[in-house]
């Protein structure tokens, strides 16, 4: 089993971290797990994204040529990383902020998480939803290990943080 | 008689123009450009002055003024 | 209606790579603008070292040339020197310019180069992640300085200019800010005033320019104009200094 | 689950800097570069935590001479950047090696030459292992694969560094250095860091003055010198050779990589032989001394060597120096940010057999 | 007697300058060190007599960045400096290669490593040869002999840097540059000398605005900048190997040397070919591109090589890469300022033999 | 009768390498009287980077550590932060503090690292044969400014004395000259009292010394101390500067 | 009563000590020491005044001064 | 025929010069000839001495371990290079500043020079007085070559001291 995961979407939105809980998360049921952040001067101003790789088996290169899936989180992300998927592989799409058009293949879950955020309480939590969305899919990890990670992270007193988080996660996963 | 024109899919959204405009013609768009960012938008209410001081500041020369 | 502001010829009809607010972005049109009014464009030589403005020649529409890091003003000596009908600048970041290319800027305006200097006064490096400048204010937090800058540790911010200034060979030192359009437009004239001296062969001249990173400053574009005007502005004076 | 909490997830960079803390490393100073900046911003937050010294140097050229003094002064000491600012650093380089100071110098290689790009690479390995510095004198280069060996390598280069008084380089890429990976940290057992440092300049209470110097100035004294450090450089190339060895027994093709390139031709190896291909790998994990040993033990003549790099044809030569036929020996190389992938391994071996 | 004039008594550090100016180079920066100090002394004379450019840099790493200005400008510019200061070089080096810019670079080489001493060494074989800096660039290495060859290859440098928008560097050791020995200047006709600069930076009238730089930011950028340069180094490679090859018809034991150190090997070579045995002598006039062909006329495969330096093994590996059969090479060497002598060659000789 | 004036302890007794009436020798008594004094000989720790007293490591009776030229306050920095128990100083010529080593010195002043410098200037480059130093006086002839220094073209004397003492994190600056007994003797309180600073985690101080170098002068002994007092001495005022 | 001593040989002939005797009791010698130099000497007229002025300005250390 | 010249004194004496003009003199006769000064942090104080090597076949090396000839000018300059002269070399001595003791061999020349350079009018022709005592035992040159190098060197309008030079040269070469 590997699966290649490539998450993108804009500086503000959380990207490196979703992709941070989820290779901890798949660190802690003990998978080899990479992440990688991206590259360059693009940090500056537009897109950022980063590139986890799950597998029971050693790791080759982190960087990922052709992705098993794609989360975008907005439009340029969804541009710069269309032709960067493999034929068939999963689409997770935001589409309070990306509207994807005309995609090949079925495999495409798309769902207005930042909405949707907004609507559990806080924006930031669209990661989350997304997270949860993909993993209703990709068994990748499971979704109590996610909220194993979710508690180390938060900084300590935060627990309507966590809560907030959790749930979106939660709800991301109940998306249908 | 003044006006300005914006191009929005410069805009970066930093809010510097709608900050310093005295007529207060700049607002930040709804909508997202191509970037995913919401822009200033021009509401050309007919009381630019054509002061330039939008254009002045404007990190991404996204503003042109018309007198 | 006549446009009566638009984009300078000097400036590529491009879109940068900056942050939004970034300063970067309105220095660059500022020295375009001054450019194209002292009509000198075919004549000028710009000198981009690396930092955030690496790739000014992606939008100055004038012959560029790298630098590597600190060395921005060593090439600029030798360009003016062998070329010296043409209009030379160094376009520089605090980094840059006042922490690795410190002997090379002072030893520049020591030799009384007939350079412009533009100097851009971030407060960090903004090109690397936001490790602190020799500029960085103290208790300023930055990726190398979690708890913010200390004196006891770290020093002092370097105040470049006013070192610059006592040396005889400079002619010409101002600090500005872009903390507002009108600063934006002494900014301006103090930019045209570092380019005539240099055209009238009269030596070394350095504009220091406060400028947003709104990025590594964590703060929005708008509390970075505020930041200037509040703090970055009372550690460095803006002025005359020489 | 609390037992899997020993892992952590962390950068190449930071697994580098934390091994060298559990090394005993107490002095860093640098200069911000990409693609190694979390190593000092690392540095910056624990160096206090464990009453150590973080400076963030003026330059590449202070962070180097730092390291010098802090050395002299008898602390283990380190330093870190990316490729423009390690040519920076050679002639501190060469000084530490003429002064015999142990020092550990990091290198997260990126795409030269020149400005060049922040993608990761491999083109500084003549520099490294060849002495990009002047005078004929070497530093120990390790080279990790994994954000776990970043950190063990860490530890080994402080190590080897105090042993033999003698600077010591770790050879990685942007790659590794910003991807995260599980670390697990372990115990310092098979080393003993402990060395006794008569010659470090304290203050010369109780003890005739020291001194710390490279330069020989009457006639005959520094050809002694570089011939006790060429003894020195015997000794190491005969005990320290290190390297990780995959199916040479019955390998008919052999791949040579190190660093992330090994990861990757790993993989490659693994894919080969599920198709029935006898691939097999030598990994250099020390890039000098070279592992020429690796090369001894070679089962068929007839069997080949593929040297992957992302540069073009470096390591190579070390290859080619010390396998008996070059005619055995392939190449496939990309730079300035390409790195050959599985596939392109796979299609080059099928190529050659 | 009149006649006899056009013959000049000059040092070698002096006869490098005064090629450079004959070539036409007209910008020099340096920076002070031993043992190479006649030559900007010169330059700092000549330079305003010719109406070119003089300057006393505040360091060598201003220095090579001015020579890095001035050649963007489009002079024919050129620096100087001895082994410490070369290492401070290495990152201006790498950027002059990777704008592809043409500009000369002088090491007169020094004992090291570290502060070393002043005497006569070449143990920065690697560093120049093998990219010092980071990255995979090549310099053109030029090995002048004698004080007559120095001022030649001087012209060659310029030459060649301006033909191919690559760095050439000079690299001799303390002992050339510091005598004296008679010069005949030549004429330039051999080199066209002017090429044409469209790249150069003159302020844009007429033209779009030129770019000097080394920064390939976008993915496969700089990859593909890099293959340009390795053709551009293979075509290097194929037509501008240079050496001088000494009876090697009938040679049994051929001295392979470059430099200061091929200047004694020759004497040897007479004498050992008195006593009536059959030796040889390769001198690599580039060191890169190393010249093989030289290898290839080999004409007994019982032929020995016998590799003299004053280092310890650096071009020695480039003959390994080049033989086939490295058992045929043997080795004499020494550093630190310590010159094998012409005696100690015959000796080694014979014991071979 | 007693012995009133003799070799201090802490130099060695041996011959020195120097020119006839060098003043490095004098310098070197000088800092090893006021290490007997002050009982510091078996805290202290000496940094000589490159130039003609890189050897001092000869006649001194510490600890030493030799420096690459220029890189004499990194490596002391760093030696002072390891072992804050030692007194560390530095002994650098005009062409390493002021020239190669410019960067090292603006910054270690600016964090106000707490060590002492002792700055020997005389005007030129020693070690290297008499090349225009950074101090060289405008006409002066070197062997790299053969018709003499030409403001124009090579800048002037840099007074980085003066620059330094500008940095808030320099405690200490004072220029004092070997040029009569009188002036020798200032000169030892003068470096005693930067070792007192240092003892008293006082911060940088800097004590710059006029310093014969009869050989590349092109003078006798005893007119180059009068070259000092009547030349060189105008250009770089004795006293103290902070 | 005071008097001085000097290691001619250490003496570089400086001539320094000589300039600075209040009291003239220093000249340059006739002979040369091993370095091949003319080096200072201490002419014992009985005048010194053991003011150390010769020692504090002797670059190389060469005086001793006794009172 | 090669010969390898070694030549000692002080910093003051024109020891570099000397050596330059043996080393011109024989350019002009169309010799090999190599000329390389000393090395070292020695230039302080001390001694001063250039190598001149002079053949009719390449020279290799300009450095010279064992001398043919010595031509020495100051006492410390014997003791250093006492033992760099082969068995049976020839000696040049300043008898007025260096007292050689017990030398082997007999080829020993030695005169006052200095004093004698006092006699002729200035002390800097000391160098001429020896070179000229080596010339006549070695006949490396004509002194009439020297004498036309002697002209060249000399700065414009400077008849007498050309006069005072070849008046030593010739002095020295008639010293017996
Ligand atoms: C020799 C070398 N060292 C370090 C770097 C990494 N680097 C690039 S830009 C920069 C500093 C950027 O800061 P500044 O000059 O203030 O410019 P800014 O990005 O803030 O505008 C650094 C450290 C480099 N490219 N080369
Ligand atoms: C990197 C490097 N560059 C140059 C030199 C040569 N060098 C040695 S000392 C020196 C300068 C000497 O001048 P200064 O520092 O004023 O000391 P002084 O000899 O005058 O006392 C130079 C240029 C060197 N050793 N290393
Ligand atoms: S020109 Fe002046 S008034 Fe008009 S929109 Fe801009 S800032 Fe407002
Ligand atoms: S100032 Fe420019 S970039 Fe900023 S919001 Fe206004 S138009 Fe957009
Ligand atoms: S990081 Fe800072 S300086 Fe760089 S582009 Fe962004 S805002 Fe501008
Ligand atoms: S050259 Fe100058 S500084 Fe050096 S020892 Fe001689 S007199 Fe002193
Ligand atoms: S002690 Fe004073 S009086 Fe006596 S010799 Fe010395 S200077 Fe003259
Ligand atoms: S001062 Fe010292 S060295 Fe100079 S002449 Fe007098 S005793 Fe001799
Ligand atoms: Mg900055
Ligand atoms: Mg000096």
């Amino acid at each position: 089993m590997i699966e290649r995961v490539i998450i993108a979407g804009s500086g503000g939105q959380g990207i490196m971290l979703l992709g941070k809980v989820l290779a901890e998360a798949a660190m802690l049921e003990d998978r080899f797990v990479t992440w990688l952040p991206s590259y360059g001067a693009e940090v500056r101003g537009g897109t950022a994204h980063c590139m986890v790789v799950v597998s029971d088996k050693e790791i080759g290169s982190p960087y990922i040529a052709q992705a098993d899936s794609l989360i975008i989180m907005n439009a340029p992300s969804l541009e710069k990383f269309r032709p960067r998927i493999k034929k068939g592989g999963l689409w997770v799409i935001n589409s309070s902020l990306a509207k994807p058009g005309k995609i090949d293949g079925r495999s495409i879950l798309q769902y207005p998480f930042t909405d949707l955020a907004v609507g559990v309480g806080i924006i930031e939590v669209a990661t989350m939803l997304a997270l949860g969305c993909f993993l209703k899919v990709k068994h990748l990890v499971q979704l109590d290990t996610v909220s194993s990670v979710i508690k180390d992270f938060a900084p300590a007193g935060k627990e309507e943080l966590i809560r907030i988080n959790e749930q979106a996660l939660r709800k991301g996963a109940g998306l249908r | 008689m003044a006006k300005i024109e914006i191009n929005k899919e410069r805009c970066k959204g930093c809010l510097f123009c709608i900050s310093v405009c005295p007529k207060g013609m700049l607002k930040k768009s709804k909508q997202l450009n191509k970037r995913g960012l919401n822009y200033a938008e021009f509401i050309d209410t007919g009381s630019c002055i054509g002061c330039s001081l939008c254009a002045v500041i404007c990190p991404d020369c996204c503003i042109e003024v018309y007198r | 209606m006549n446009k009566i502001y638009s984009r300078p010829k000097a400036l590529k009809d491009v879109s940068t790579h900056y942050c939004p607010g970034c300063g970067h972005g309105i220095a660059h049109r500022l020295i375009a603008e001054v450019v194209d009014e002292l009509g000198i464009r075919e004549q000028v030589i710009a000198v981009a070292p690396v930092g955030c403005a690496v790739i000014a020649y992606d939008y100055w529409a004038f012959d560029c040339s790298e630098a590597a890091h600190g060395r921005a003003l060593a090439v600029a000596t030798a360009i003016k020197r062998v070329r010296p009908e043409t209009i030379v600048f160094t376009y520089q970041g605090d980094g840059d310019l006042a922490a690795i290319g410190t002997n090379e800027t002072i030893h520049a305006a020591n030799r009384g180069e007939n350079l412009t200097v533009i100097f851009i006064n971030n407060a960090v490096y903004g090109m690397t992640g936001g490790q602190m400048a020799p500029t960085t204010l103290l208790g300023q937090k930055t990726a190398t300085t979690p708890l913010g800058r200390d004196a006891q540790l770290q020093g002092y911010p370097l105040k470049i200019s006013e070192l610059l200034a006592q040396l005889p060979g400079v002619k010409y030192v101002q600090r500005t800010s872009l903390q507002s359009a009108q600063d934006i437009l002494k900014t301006k004239q103090a930019i045209k005033e570092a380019f005539k001296n240099q055209m009238n062969n009269a030596g070394f001249s350095l504009v220091e320019i406060l400028s947003p990173c709104p990025t590594y400053w964590g703060l929005s574009p708008l509390k970075s104009l505020e930041w200037i005007k509040d703090v970055l502005s009372k550690e460095f004076p803006l002025g005359r200094i020489k | 689950m609390k037992e899997l909490r020993r892992k952590i997830l962390i950068t190449g960079n930071e697994a580098i800097a934390e091994g060298a803390l559990d090394a005993g490393c107490r002095f860093y100073a640098g200069y911000p570069i990409t693609p190694q900046n979390e190593l000092p911003a690392y540095m910056s937050r624990r160096m206090p935590q464990v009453g150590g010294i973080f400076i963030q140097a003026e330059s590449e050229l202070a962070a180097i001479n730092m390291v010098f003094g802090a050395s002299a002064a008898g602390a283990l000491a380190m330093t870190s950047s990316s490729s423009p600012g390690i040519s920076l650093k050679q002639e501190g380089i060469s000084y530490i090696a003429g002064a015999r100071l142990p020092a550990v110098i990091v290198n997260i290689m990126r795409g030269g030459p020149g400005l060049g790009n922040i993608w990761p690479a491999q083109s500084d390995y003549f520099q490294a292992t060849k002495s990009g510095g002047h005078g004929d004198y070497h530093c120990l280069v390790l080279a990790p694969s994994t954000v776990q060996e970043a950190y063990e390598l860490a530890k080994l280069a402080f190590y080897l560094a105090e042993k033999y008084r003698n600077p010591a380089m770790l050879l990685a890429d942007g790659m590794l250095g910003q991807m995260m990976e599980p670390l697990v940290k372990t115990s310092n057992k098979e080393y003993k860091l402990k060395f006794k440092k008569d010659w470090a300049l304290t203050g010369c209470k109780g003890r005739a003055p020291n001194i710390v110097k490279s330069f020989y100035m009457r006639e005959g004294d520094l050809e002694r010198f570089n011939l006790t450090l060429q003894k020195h450089y015997q000794l190491i190339q005969a005990k320290e050779e290190r390297y990780e060895g995959l199916f040479l027994k019955d390998a008919q093709i052999i791949l040579v990589a190190y660093g992330t390139m090994a990861r990757i031709s790993k993989v490659a190896l693994h894919t080969l032989r599920k198709k029935g291909i006898k691939a097999g790998l030598i990994r250099p994990i020390t890039l000098w001394p070279f592992p020429k040993k690796a090369f001894v033990a070679k089962p068929s003549s007839k069997a080949r060597y593929l040297v992957v790099e992302m540069s073009y044809g470096q390591m190579l030569e070390d290859v080619l120096l010390t396998v008996r036929d070059k005619e055995q020996v392939e190449f496939l190389g990309r730079a300035g940010g390409g790195v050959p992938s599985e596939e392109e391994i796979i299609k080059k071996v099928k190529k050659i057999l």
